[in-house]
């Protein structure tokens, strides 16, 4: 499969062309896989262990909705749902993303439906993978491994490929490499943030759910070594941790329009794609492996309980680690993990002195006064005296 | 010569017909609901009457219809107005499998069987966003008169985006745009594109199959017959009495009421 | 002459106050805003200055507010009415902790900290239920004129509650309760109680503490300005005067203006 | 007859009634002897496990549905609106939020504290509820999670690789949570005791699948929505209790008489429909009138499935092997529960022949994903697989600002004029036909 960027191109086309790909929802890649006759599994927000599918020779897509008229999928669902659903669905019934399988998530009680619904309306297979729910339990590790073994088993049915721990630990080994690029970035993100928009930083961690790994994981190395090597000049802007992003995405515009007078230093974006935080053990059992990160080298979010993680602490962790000077919190509409959260980092924040302003956005929203507002009366009380 | 009568109470205005028993529209009238609604009921069906030229005593049976049903005090029965103006569009239309009625603060998509009967049928339930109450908000909005929205819509060529369908923010969302030096035809293209495209998603909740007939007093409105086809990619029946299929319907139900009367061995006609 | 213009470009009307420099109030103006939102605040500018003999070439610093902040091309910076407003209420009720904004679609509580700044603030949600624009169409319904409405209310016994979520469905509420022979009275009054309800709870959010200050359109309803009080549990409400009240914002504005033009010079 | 009938017929909802009281002045007690109480959730209470270590059992999402019974919900809601919580989030939380700030004052009576709280992942909302508790309380927060069937396609059952694999992990856990109750309350865990409970809680199962059956009869023998949400506050609130069982023994009985003597619960039972749903609390009974006045009566419905935590399957305890047992069928409920929401059109299906539906009554809630995404998806899969009537009608079971009763009365009764004019028509057809 060639590489249809990078080669021969300047950082700006590259970067131009990623933040289009994201933001027009463009799953050309995955098609091109499929017209070569390869296999997608679309697997729905916020974590899946893609090193199996990738093991398994078929290609993982990140669902993660669009910025598009649900105009289909809105007869398909109530009123009192996030948009997401709605979006995600869209791409399969307008054919925008065409799969083999889906894969959903128990991470909130609309998106376990969302595996129900996709069987109804398509004919591949949609099922849930039960990722644990009860991290704290001795047995949680085993239990995973084991769900594991069984979507392997899947997967290996679809890819019509059987895969031996060698092919887990070499799919391992990319991912790996790949999340430690999506690290740099972030930390670029921290350091200096006046390097890369937040549009364009964005639109490179997004294409990590949309591009084969090995593709994302070129083009991230050589853009970051342009990107630092950029000269640009800081300018005096308020350094904010973006939080609520974990599932359904704001649309770019809202955030260009935090980005006129914030850096955004560091956020729970696709939280997904960078949930595993640190290396994944190469040697011994794959899958044990895999489910160790899951539960023990991970990040947090709204979406996974765990004691040893209250998200408040770590929210605040964040934001001290970040050396930002506020918050804005944000949910998507109707998103019940993330509007319950909201209350718990709204009193950490009040109680550790950090400022910050709660607010909620849809991911297909058009119109931002509501947020400009807020994020003009929020940063003129900053700087201004 | 037996007459019947139907009077449809909707939030803005009521509407009365008075039917012939050989189906013959031989009466009508529209005004006003207002604050009082059982006057409102009243002061229609006089109305119609006094148009027909007949005596309240000539006409044997009065179904009141719409949400105001309960007020026409001086009706023999109710039925509900999804019901009534699945029977008039049935009536004027005898193909129509799907209806789509946008009215006042809300907007019905209807799927019909043989005769009319409501097989299946969805509203808006959570708020009034994209019923044409819009049209209304975006009327005051711009200074413009409600009945030369549509036409400036027909000449807009780059719509805008609405995002917010609600009536009340509708106003500040135009504001905004004009702000930003749209043109007023893309604007109101814009208005008329978001409202088609939420009935559309209702019109799918009950599935969509032709024919389609389009109801309400909305449908006198070019623009938005416009917008709905482009979506829909079908024509749709519009009839110039469209504002009336309420009352129509009401008028024809009560009617099954006369005709049933007079052949005892049957049971009752009509849905209430 | 040494001058201070605050511009608060409104939906409905543009004012224009000038502050001189020795913080005092020698000019202001009001106009309709219009579609030519540019234009209608050099007009209210102009006319302020009218009052002080003034010219623009007075005006050492100016800033805008309001929606239309941002198409006024002379002003030297702009502010978003939540901050103009914690400055205008400070200026004139210098207790002032938390302020109340009532208007026609957005509804605003803000907290304010030691230094006149906005603390803490919450506006409404993307319903417009709780705003003033429910008031002006439940009594359109009943087929009174909005400026009827305070009055209106003021004669109602009992507080017709009204619990709809939506605007527009609140209207066939009102109906239903008037056809069920309810007073146009008592169910204004029930949509003010639940106006005011939404309202408190914004002011909770934000931790709400006297003394409280009461701006925006709504002041127009002095039953309204009753049921805040009593709700708010607290005779420490400051209301600005009907002179004053419309203007307290573009005040603000102005207030910042001598701000920052110190702060100029100072650096 | 008549004097028995006196004596039977109606006995299920007035005892159902008192033991609620008795169950709430035990809990009162409780709370004054400021003991802690197991804060547990319907679907997958472990009531079992904890009425062994006599635990006080507080059903939350009960204490906060009767404050919309009792019409005071949104009191409770908007004290915890102004603490910060959404008003588009679940009601069952909110209230319960404010109930706990106001130092578990209920109509009902005072309400303990949690000692620990114990849930299953058959809601998630659970969870993001448990973790309130574990902020304001301290309290120790167990998670049973029990894996749901991967898809409708594959549902594994006992004895294969799968459910055993589930199983083992399900019985893990339950290990752990007995750990956690020796803590809490300083007993030893005995064994024969658990015994007991599962024997009472069998009870409760064997009578209640049998009692919906009955419900397939003509006439049907309790109201579904009204009688069918008073059964379930004793199946779950008593599980494992010899009061609970002796409850539904005697509710049997009743049921069976009235099937055998043909006492219905509607004079003319024109129409027999099902609920898909949560009840609409805040008009609880209103909502039944809307329809029984059309002669409509609610037969059968998915709640009573999912919100008895899939007791409705009968799965009987094997006393011989209690824990693995337990874990099985826990596993089997609570999975049933979960496909009796995402998968409500195929039990459907099987209920529309079973109980010979004239129409399908969909409620989908503002307050819960859980029970309402896959509400307008699966109605469209059922509509196109089967012809039958059914009504979609949004609202919530806790937040009367959402519910409109004119609104719904119009749908209601537009509902049936169109059932009642397809049946005219068909009627006319078969006499043509003849």
């Amino acid at each position: 499969m060639s590489t249809p960027i990078i080669t021969r191109r300047s950082l700006d086309e590259i970067l131009e062309w990623s933040v289009r790909t994201v933001e027009t929802a463009d799953y050309s890649a995955a098609r091109r896989w499929r017209e070569n006759g390869g296999k997608v599994v679309g697997h729905f927000q916020v974590y899946f262990p893609e090193e199996l599918a990738h093991a398994a020779g078929v290609l993982p897509v990140k669902m993660r909705g669009a910025s598009i008229e649900a105009s289909t999928a809105e007869a398909r669902f109530g009123s009192y749902l996030c948009s997401i659903l709605k979006t995600t669905l869209e791409l399969g019934l307008s054919k925008r993303l065409e799969l083999d399988m889906f894969v959903s998530h128990p991470i909130c009680d609309a998106a376990r439906n969302l595996a129900a619904v996709f069987e109804r309306n398509f004919d591949h297979p949609s099922e849930i993978l039960y990722l644990p729910q009860n991290a704290n339990s001795g047995h949680a590790r085993d239990y995973l491994a084991a769900e594991y073994q069984r979507l392997l088993h899947r997967l290996e049915e679809i890819g019509g490929r059987k895969v031996n721990a060698d092919d887990l630990r070499r799919s391992i080994a990319v991912y790996n490499e790949n999340r430690s690029l999506m690290r740099r970035l972030y930390q670029l993100k921290r350091e200096k943030p006046w390097l890369l928009a937040t549009d364009e930083g964005y639109a490179l961690i997004s294409l990590a759910g949309m591009l084969p790994k090995e593709e994302h994981n070129e083009l991230l190395s050589s853009v970051l070594e342009d990107v630092e090597a950029r000269e640009v000049k800081a300018k005096d802007r308020v350094r904010v941790v973006f939080e609520g992003g974990f599932c359904e995405q704001p649309p770019l515009d809202l955030l260009r329009t935090i980005d006129r007078s914030c850096y955004i230093v560091d956020d729970d974006l696709m939280i997904g794609l960078r949930w595993i935080l640190e290396e994944v053990a190469l040697d011994g059992d794959p899958l044990q492996n895999l489910a160790h990160a899951y539960l023990e080298q991970s990040s947090y979010s709204p979406v996974q309980h765990d004691l040893r993680k209250p998200k408040e602490k770590m929210l605040i962790e964040r934001t001290k680690a970040a050396r930002a000077d506020a918050v804005i919190l944000t949910a998507a509409k109707m998103c019940e993990p993330g509007l319950e959260d909201q209350v718990a980092y709204a009193q950490a924040l009040e109680e550790n002195g950090i400022p910050f302003f709660i607010s909620e956005f849809q991911e297909n929203m058009t119109s931002f006064e509501h947020m400009e507002l807020q994020l003009e009366t929020f940063v003129e009380n900053l700087l201004f005296d | 010569m037996a007459y019947s009568a139907g009077v449809d109470v909707g939030s803005t205005q009521t509407k009365a017909i008075i039917l012939s028993e050989d189906g013959m529209i031989v009466g009508r009238a529209l005004t006003m609901t207002g604050a009082n609604v059982i006057q409102a009921a009243e002061h229609a069906y006089a109305v119609a009457v006094k148009d027909s030229g007949l005596s309240e005593e000539e006409i044997q049976f009065i179904i009141g219809t719409g949400y105001g049903r309960y007020k026409v005090t001086f009706g023999n029965a109710q039925v509900t107005e999804i019901s009534c103006h699945a029977r008039g569009a049935a009536h004027a239309f005898p193909n129509t499998t799907t209806i789509l009625d946008m009215g006042g603060q809300d907007t019905k998509a209807i799927r019909i069987g043989a005769g009319g009967d409501v097989l299946d049928f969805c509203m808006n339930d959570k708020c009034a966003a994209g019923t044409g109450r819009f049209l209304g908000a975006a009327s005051s909005a711009l200074d413009i008169p409600l009945d030369d929205l549509g036409p400036m819509a027909l000449r807009g060529t780059k719509p805008v985006r609405i995002s917010t369908t609600c009536t009340v923010f509708a106003e500040s969302e135009i504001l905004s745009w004009l702000g930003k030096g749209k043109e007023i035809e893309d604007i109101l293209l814009g208005v008329h594109q978001s409202i088609a495209s939420r009935s559309v998603g209702l019109l799918r909740r009950v599935g969509v199959e032709e024919e389609i007939t389009f109801t309400g007093g909305v449908a006198r409105n070019v623009g938005m017959i416009g917008a709905l086809e482009e979506v829909l990619k079908v024509r749709l029946n519009v009839s110039e009495e469209s504002h009336y299929m309420g009352a129509l319907g009401a008028a024809l139900f009560a009617l099954d009421h006369i005709l049933a009367s007079r052949q005892p061995a049957s049971s009752s006609g009509g849905a209430a | 002459m040494k001058l201070f213009a605050g511009i608060d470009v409104g939906s409905t009307y543009t004012k224009a106050v000038v502050l001189d420099e020795d913080d005092q109030i020698v000019g202001r103006a009001l106009r309709p805003t219009g579609f030519r939102l540019g234009h209608a605040a050099e007009q209210a500018l102009e006319e302020a200055l009218m009052a002080c003999g003034g010219t623009t070439d007075d005006v050492a610093y100016q800033v805008a507010t309001g929606f239309g902040r941002h198409r006024v091309k002379a002003a030297d910076a702009s502010v978003t009415d939540l901050t103009a407003a914690s400055r205008g209420t400070r200026r004139l009720f210098p207790g002032t902790q938390t302020v109340l904004d009532i208007g026609g679609q957005t509804v605003k509580a803000s907290r304010l900290d030691d230094a006149g700044k906005v603390h803490a603030f919450r506006l409404n949600d993307k319903c417009a239920a709780g705003t003033g624009a429910f008031l002006e169409k439940s009594a359109r319904y009943m087929g009174y004129e909005t400026e009827e409405i305070g009055a209106l209310a003021a004669t109602s016994k009992e507080a017709v509650p009204i619990s709809g979520v939506c605007a527009v469905f609140a209207e066939s509420e009102v109906i239903n309760h008037l056809s069920q022979g309810c007073s146009p009275a008592d169910i204004m009054r029930g949509a003010m109680v639940s106006l005011v309800e939404r309202s408190l709870q914004l002011l909770k959010r934000v931790k709400m503490e006297p003394e409280y200050t009461l701006i925006g359109g709504i002041l127009r309803y002095p039953s309204m300005v009753v049921e805040l009080k009593r709700r708010i549990e607290s005779d420490a409400v400051n209301v600005p005067g009907e002179d004053l009240s419309q203007y307290c914002n573009a005040l603000g504005a102005a207030v910042l203006a001598t701000r920052r033009e110190k702060k100029l010079q100072e650096s | 007859m008549t004097t028995q009938s006196e004596s039977i017929v109606g006995r299920g909802a007035r005892d159902g009634a008192a033991l609620f009281r008795t169950w709430y002045e035990e809990l009162q007690e409780a709370a004054s002897q400021e003991r802690g109480a197991a804060y547990v959730f319907v679907m997958g209470s472990l009531n079992e496990i904890l009425k062994s270590f006599d635990l006080p059992v507080v059903f939350p999402e009960i204490n906060s549905l009767q404050t919309a019974v009792r019409r005071v919900a949104h009191e409770y809601l908007s004290e915890a609106e102004e603490l910060g919580y959404s008003p588009d989030i679940c009601g069952y939380v909110k209230a319960d939020v404010a109930l706990q700030l106001r130092g578990g004052e209920h109509p009902q009576g005072q309400v303990p504290k949690p000692a620990l709280a114990v849930l299953t992942n058959a809601c998630n909302t659970y969870i993001k509820w448990a973790e309130i508790w574990e902020r304001m309380y301290e309290i120790p927060v167990v998670t049973l999670d029990v894996p749901g069937h991967r898809s409708s396609k594959h549902k594994s059952v006992p004895g294969s690789d799968d459910f055993e694999r589930d199983r083992k992990y399900v019985q893990g856990q339950i290990a752990e949570l007995i750990e956690v109750c020796e803590t809490v309350t300083g007993k030893a865990f005995d064994i024969d005791k658990l015994r007991e409970c599962m024997t009472q809680a069998n009870e409760i199962s064997r009578c209640w699948q049998r009692i919906l059956e009955l419900n397939r009869g003509k006439p049907s023998v309790f109201n579904a929505l009204t009688d069918g949400t008073i059964f379930l506050g004793v199946a779950n609130g008593l599980r494992g209790s010899p009061a609970g069982a002796q409850y539904f023994r005697e509710l049997l009985e009743e049921m069976e008489y009235k099937a055998a003597n043909h006492i219905g619960t509607l004079a003319d039972e024109k129409y027999r429909l099902a609920f898909v749903g949560v009840p609409c609390y805040p008009i609880f009974r209103r909502f039944d009138e809307f329809f029984s006045e059309w002669g409509g009566s609610f037969v059968s419905s998915t709640y009573l499935s999912f919100a008895s935590g899939g007791a409705n399957l009968g799965h009987l305890y094997d006393l011989e092997r209690p824990l693995e047992s337990l874990a099985e069928g826990l596993l089997i409920s609570v999975r049933g529960a979960m496909d009796s929401m995402f998968h409500q059109d195929i039990e459907l299906e099987s209920m529309i022949e079973d109980f010979d539906l004239d129409g399908v009554i969909y409620h989908p809630i503002k307050s819960c994903r859980t029970v309402s995404t896959g509400l307008a998806d699966g109605r469209r899969a059922l509509m196109d697989r089967m012809d039958i009537a059914t009504l979609f009608l949004e609202s919530d079971m806790m937040d009367r600002r959402v519910v409109s009763e004119a609104q719904m009365k119009n749908r209601v009764d537009a509902f049936f004029e169109g059932l009642a004019s397809r049946r005219r028509r068909q009627a006319i057809e078969q006499r043509g036909s003849k």
